[in-house]
């Protein structure tokens, strides 16, 4: 197969894709499968890994390998994927629930270790698979059919957590935003280590309208701020809007008072001002709140742990010579009789 | 000075957790095993790392039984017991035989140490008659070791620790061992730290020459070399062992070896071992529980290694789930248990084992595995080789249940050569069909069909699947043809594996002792016993406990007792009676220590006499 | 117009995921018990939350048996087929009884819905003569609302929605149901949606009315109030009986229930229904995972609530390590496994009954305990109520299995007066001697000192301890005491139930059917036919499963056949032979749904022709 | 009982305490035994919970209700028993194995929810009980028993993966320091939330001096930076040397030529302070390194999760009307034959 005639088509399998008519999720599934022909890599060389939960249907819609594992361990089941196999392209796709709830403890320690793989974390703050109770992500006095008195459980920041574990690459998409999220989608392919991408998808069954600020034709340019490497931060109508950084701390200023060359820059590779946007996460309907970031946080290189892997295998090749098994059974001390 | 021959003994090194006991047994293993001698060891130490000093819980122990015929437990009762404190002694007391030899460390029977061991002021085991049945030899090493060493530039700490190696060099002299190999072994493992180096080779000198020179002993002992099949032999305890199976089954198959693990006791050392073989394509993966180590086997496994993951029982309890997946998606994979006291976090560093129906029914829904159990520590390698050969070329996960017992213990092993072992076959797709990931072969194994292989691109998951396609089938009767497939599948193993044979015995006679795991050596020694004893039984070792041997039914049905010796509450029994309903009377231990030989005699002969 | 008077009847209503068949078949359920019916209740629907529009896999169906006479099943075939679409008439159509009647909703069979079903163009179900054998009724439903809502200020999709309950009013009229509790109904759901509320009623009125006066039946059907046993009923599901069972029990011990969930299909409906009873007390816990939620069972269990945790099959698999501690520290917990298709995700909105094994022996270690299943949806709160009596009163893990089919489905329940109901005592430490916390009673059970006992500050843990004071004890002879001690502590259990009686039949019969769990009504309805038909057999239903009722072994002694019928490979056979050594016949059935009492009759008929 | 009469002593059990001579481990409980008098409450009002390992051990030491659960889920069992028993104080005992590596998740989860429980993680970076391999915190490169040539998975940042989680109050403290160590622990006690506290312990068996750089006499100045709150950050022999902020850039002075007015003030209140406090997590053998905090790097008053709950019982009474068994029992709709 020459990868430079395959297109998005390719991708498809021949089963029914079974979400919900206007679930978020179809949007991903096509935007993925359209920057799959970027990868430049053969089909049988990528394999999407996921838990369950509806967002993690997806392998069936995928023509690569696939995996679609038990609740909260694609993760964990991808990092020995790639780890036997570090020249496989490997996405995770996971759900709020089942990435954060029952699958939290895998995904910081992948994150930490810095495994190759590209994580999509579909979050639309419910369960939906099981039919909407809430999930991590849901905010707080949230009604749902397991909290009939609102939520008392303050939800996570994903973005924030993936920073504490370490993360070497962290990025926000939204479904409905489908150019941003095929960016992301590439700039998290092309990175060496673990992606971590946090994906706003509407479940219009269960949680119709969660990211409606940041969707709403209406709403979106004041709510939203898509960082752009290199530029001032700016948002709202016309970029009317910028960030300020006043030593340690954010402001909102109107660009008619204030230059664009004094704003906050977006660096990429600046880990504190990363952290500092991951925590751009004001509830939209408290008044003064910050627009919320899209686009790539940060990024690092640092070793990846299939390298480091690879690496002391073939140290060990060199420093004992290709494993010999009569050796290994004769063992240091042995008899004749 | 006059030798005794004698045709086996047993030697108990027992000492606190500090005192290097662990360290002692297995050099006088090692010596004893270059010198021919058939042997097994069980050290037997604390949960503890380091159990308060002095105190009877502290106690760490190393027991090698040896001999000049084959050896197949680490034995009854103790001959020779180096006793290097007051808690020691009182401790393994019970084990020795009568007019046993105690070698006691005078500088361990102190006030402290008296006090520690739960003596009130004034008395001491030494003096009060306790040992007026025994041959007692009393030496202060302590004394001895700070005076040769006094001009050493060690601190008193390291000195101390050197107290050891005397026992060690005056049991060489005792059993007429030839202290070659420790000596080279203190110098390989001091390379770096000459001054204990040379400390410990002066101390371990010492220790030969008091008891040469002492005239304590009227005569040395002799065990001559054992008349073992000949070829080469090694010493191997039961976890190298099962590494040594994996890795060695993985290069038969042409695959490279996935080893994930989270530590726990008496597991561990399967991924401290494989985790020196990189050179052999080994990954060692250490995740951060078992859940992620099963995980990350599966996904090695998908990936086309072959993944393999090893705990003892609260971590099995942790992978049920997971090993559910392994088996709806028909993936090879090897799942080790070094079984340990139990339940919950239960006896941590004592044997039991009482995994046997967890491994057999521990799942949601229906899901059997086949389990395969090792016998003794050398026996590991074998069925961790067959345990490997089943998961790939049956395309399935295989349980593999060892125990703490032979995990630990050592035993001299006529390895193999790479060339005489078997080889494995993994069902890769061939790209002659088209590719249908749940096409089934006569033996209803599906095809293996890895990332990278163009147009077989497909997905497995833990939904039901359709027939051929594995698409997500909710179809009633699909459903129910896939169950009954898969457990065909697992049914059908028993047509590759070799029928039932006897230990001993044979169907002529009334009774057979059917054994399973670790309880083997003891088994078989009660049987030769019972046999010499006139008693007519037989003696069947179950290695295959899912699927049993296809004539194995046949096979008990042909007795009027069987017997089940089992170190839980009577767990193969339910597996005899569900296939056969055999009746079964069950010989039961849960003590977190192996079965004696002579309770097994015990009770056989208890049954034989209500025939 | 004539009535005619039925005995029983089963309707079937089905159409796509989003024409909100539960819903419908909800309604009819409540206002058929209310009319004095017995009925039962079986919800089917796809695993999918919106499974594509019009395909087959979408159909969602919920399906009512009712009659004048006592009901046990959800019943077999279907007098009444509503479809509402292609694929709901495709899929049901092999369970109609021959000429049987169908309701039709014409605009579901469009060209689009008939490609969606698979039909080529030009093919058409309705007109090819599928139908011959049944009794059709045909109404365009979306043209007769999109007619009648044609001023309604509700948009399309909101219209199209209230097409149910046009079928719902048909169907009310045919079978002569009073609309009142359905418009009362529609009116509180909706009372924030006027247009909501007054299109739904116009179109559930529209049904009954074209119903009345379009002429298409010759006569209406009656089914009369059924002879049950007088006293006052309600409509109950069968997780709804389980979460009324928690808190009935923990109200009578004096207790606050603690229940700690993670979502899994079909047992989240415990955690929503407890979650809305908070003022009893009740404090529901979603965790973060199956292993929280039982940890955090244990804790409010430590802290003197009566904790409970429920899951299903998957998330059972990840408790067990849990549970082998709750055992260990011997604390009351109740542990809900509401049962579905496995292994692993398998089929998750599907009954199955293969998790007893797993129940049984599914943990490390030796760590029997006590097993309870439900039998129907009403029985669902009775056997809640036992497991946390005995969980509290023999403090004990319990494990209580229930299944997707009763978990789901309804029946009325002569629901009970809370002051008839049994009090449950907690075995409290009381300050009269030093408080020991593994000083047991007569019944071995142990006494519960909870923080803020004053002076009985204790540790309890995993690792063994030492009888009578918890201490931490790796002693060899101890261990085997308490692995015996708590194994007779559950098998004591069986002196505080009741002897296991027969449901039907006697000893005098040659063959008995043992069921358990859902499987009871199915058995119950086949026995009852057999013995009309002259068949001699008997019915035994265990309710518990370990241990087993005293006289159990005693009882099955007597019968020449042992039928089992289960929803899984045979597991309940492995424990009646584990037991008493009962040669059984095991009918199976693995295809996650119930079985039909015709699969039964003809399975026990079969083996009385080899007696 | 009256509390003002209770000493340390009295929190002893008659248990041997069984943890290695040496360990680091005897320090921590007498320090938590010395403060307990200070609480003011009965000790059957107080519960220890802990998972496996040798810290793990704790609770068989304290004279209070306790349980040495299993591993890594004290802090699920922990989230119960306050849940049910607010009125307890619960302190939770965890290694870095126990609840970093196995017990990640729930460790994470309690952290949002803000149970108000004190969690010790007695941090050796190393697992003990099982003799020695690598944990989730021992450093890239580090020779164990699992792994003969290197560790090659980078170690968690407890502190920073603690706020990433949401933590409400987050702190070190170090075996060898017992009166930094008594103020931590009290200032956690004292905190309403999750108290999350960091306690470096050596482990004189299988990683002895892996603390010798904060606790050696001769470098612990220079290589620690004690919080004090509105204090100026200062360090090394001395004090001479400060910690200045330029924007988001810490940088080390001298004192010499920096007025101590010009120091970043530590403020426990600031949340992007203390992550930057976190991020003081140099290798104290490469050159230019900052010094190591310890002390309360964080805190803020937020809801806890037990009281939200109880309040939930409580509206629900006042809404519903204390639960009637009958009421419940008969449902919406019955009838009578
Ligand atoms: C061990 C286990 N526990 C619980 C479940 C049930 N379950 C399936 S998906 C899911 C959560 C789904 O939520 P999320 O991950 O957010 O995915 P979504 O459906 O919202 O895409 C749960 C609890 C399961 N399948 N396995
Ligand atoms: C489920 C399970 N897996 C593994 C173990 C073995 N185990 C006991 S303690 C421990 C780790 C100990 O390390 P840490 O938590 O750092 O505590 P430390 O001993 O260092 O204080 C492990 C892996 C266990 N008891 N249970
Ligand atoms: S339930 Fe929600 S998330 Fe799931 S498929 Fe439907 S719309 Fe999408
Ligand atoms: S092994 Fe280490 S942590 Fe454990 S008790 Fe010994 S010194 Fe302490
Ligand atoms: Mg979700
Ligand atoms: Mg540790």
């Amino acid at each position: 197969m020459t990868t430079d005639t395959v297109t998005a088509k390719d991708f498809a399998t021949d089963q029914d894709v079974r979400w919900c008519p206007g679930c978020g999720d179809y949007s991903i599934l096509k935007q993925v499968q359209s920057i799959m022909p970027e990868l430049g890599l053969p089909k049988e060389d990528i394999a999407f890994i996921s838990g369950i939960g509806c967002s993690s249907r997806f392998p069936y819609y995928m023509d690569t390998y696939g995996m679609h594992s038990i609740h909260g361990r694609a993760t964990a089941i991808a990092s020995g994927l790639k780890a036997a196999r570090p020249e496989l392209s490997v996405w995770i796709i996971t759900g709020d629930g089942d990435g954060l709830s029952i699958g939290g403890n895998h995904l910081i320690h992948l994150l930490r270790r810095n495994v190759d793989v590209n994580i999509l974390l579909f979050n639309n703050e419910i369960y939906g698979l099981t039919k909407g109770q809430y999930s991590p992500t849901s905010e707080l006095g949230k009604f749902t059919k397991s909290s009939p008195l609102g939520v008392i459980d303050q939800p996570f920041n994903p973005l924030s957590l993936a920073m504490g574990a370490d993360a070497s690459f962290i990025a926000r998409a939204i479904d409905r935003d489908p150019i941003l999220l095929r960016d992301v989608l590439r700039a998290g392919n092309l990175h060496k280590g673990s992606s971590f991408i946090e994906i706003y998808q509407n479940c219009n069954v269960f949680n119709d309208g969660a990211f409606d600020p940041y969707s709403d034709k209406k709403r979106k340019a004041e709510e939203t701020l898509i960082l752009q490497e290199g530029k001032p931060l700016v948002f709202g109508l016309d970029n009317a809007m910028g960030i300020q950084l006043d030593g340690l701390t954010p402001r909102m200023v109107s660009l008619a008072t204030c230059s664009a060359d004094d704003l906050w820059i977006h660096d990429s590779k600046d880990h504190t001002k990363a952290w500092l946007l991951t925590r751009f996460f004001d509830d939209p309907k408290v008044a003064g709140h910050f627009p919320r970031p899209f686009g790539v946080f940060y990024q690092q290189e640092r070793p990846t742990y299939e390298k480091a892997m690879q690496e002391q295998v073939k140290q060990a090749v060199e420093k004992f010579g290709e494993g010999d098994l009569d050796v290994l059974l004769a063992g240091r001390n042995n008899w004749e009789i | 000075m006059a030798t005794q021959l004698l045709e086996k003994a047993t030697v108990l090194f027992a000492g606190d957790s500090g005192d290097g006991m662990q360290l002692t047994g297995s050099q006088f293993s090692l010596t004893t095993a270059l010198h021919g001698n058939d042997l097994a060891t069980f050290p037997d130490f604390p949960a503890e790392i380091r159990a308060p000093i002095g105190t009877v819980s502290g106690v760490s122990g190393f027991k090698v039984n040896f001999g000049s015929t084959r050896i197949f437990t680490s034995g009854g009762k103790v001959d020779t017991l180096v006793a290097m404190n007051v808690a020691a002694l009182v401790k393994n007391l019970d084990q020795l035989k009568a007019n046993g030899l105690i070698i006691v460390n005078e500088g361990g029977f102190d006030a402290r140490n008296l006090k520690l061991a739960n003596y009130t002021a004034g008395q001491n085991p030494l003096t009060d008659g306790t040992l007026s049945n025994f041959q007692v030899i009393t030496i202060d090493v302590n004394k001895l070791v700070k005076e040769l060493l006094k001009d050493s530039p060690l601190g008193n700490k390291d000195r101390d620790r050197t107290r050891n190696m005397f026992m060690l060099g005056f049991v060489y002299w005792l059993y007429n061992r030839n202290p070659e190999s420790t000596l080279q072994f203190l110098a390989r493992k001091f390379a770096k730290l000459p001054d204990v180096m040379a400390a410990n080779i002066a101390v371990f000198k010492a220790g030969l020459h008091y008891a040469d020179t002492t005239e304590l002993f009227s005569n040395r002992y002799e065990i001559q070399p054992a008349q073992m099949p000949p070829g080469k032999y090694r010493n191997i305890m039961g976890n190298e062992g099962l590494a040594l199976g994996l890795v060695a089954a993985s290069k038969k198959a042409g695959l490279d070896l996935f080893y994930a693990g989270y530590p726990i006791t008496p597991a561990s050392d399967i991924l401290h071992e494989l985790s020196n073989h990189k050179n052999f394509g080994v990954r060692t993966f250490q995740a951060e529980d078992e859940i992620a180590a099963i995980g990350a086997a599966i996904g090695a496994s998908f990936g086309g290694h072959i993944g393999a993951t090893g705990t003892s029982g609260p971590g099995m309890a942790l992978k049920t789930e997971a090993m559910g997946l392994a088996f709806m998606i028909e993936l090879p994979l090897v799942i080790v248990n070094v079984q340990r006291g139990g339940p919950s976090t239960g006896l941590p560093t004592k044997t039991e084992q009482a995994d046997l129906l967890q491994a057999m029914f521990g799942r949601n829904g229906e899901a059997p595995m086949p389990v395969l159990a090792c016998a003794t520590p050398s026996d590991c390698f074998e069925v961790a080789f067959e345990a490997t050969r089943i998961a790939i070329e049956h395309m399935t996960p295989v349980i593999l249940l060892s125990d703490g017992y032979i995990a630990n213990g050592a035993e001299p092993w006529p390895y193999p050569q790479a060339a005489d072992l078997p080889t494995v076959t993994p069902p890769f797709a061939t790209a002659e069909t088209p590719y249908q990931p749940y096409f089934r072969d006569e033996k209803h194994v599906r095809q293996w069909a890895i990332p990278g292989m163009k147009g077989m691109q497909h997905r497995v998951g833990g939904l039901e699947k359709q027939e051929l396609t594995g698409n997500v089938s909710y179809d009633a009767e699909n459903h129910e043809r896939m169950v009954k497939t898969r457990a065909a599948k697992v049914a059908a193993i028993a047509n590759s594996i070799p029928e039932q044979q006897f230990d001993s015995g044979s169907t002529a006679d009334p009774i057979v002792v059917v054994s399973w795991g670790s309880t083997y050596g003891a088994s078989k020694v009660a049987l030769a016993n019972l046999r010499k004893e006139g008693v007519p039984c037989a003696h069947i070792h179950l290695r295959y406990l899912n699927p049993f041997p296809k004539n194995l039914g046949a096979l008990l049905a042909q007795f009027s007792k069987v017997i089940v010796p089992e170190l839980n509450d009577g767990q193969l029994v339910v597996l005899l009676r569900r296939a056969f309903l055999t009746p079964t009377e069950s010989l039961t231990k849960i003590q977190g220590k192996p079965f004696l030989a002579a309770e097994i005699e015990a009770f056989v002969k208890q049954q034989y006499a209500t025939l």
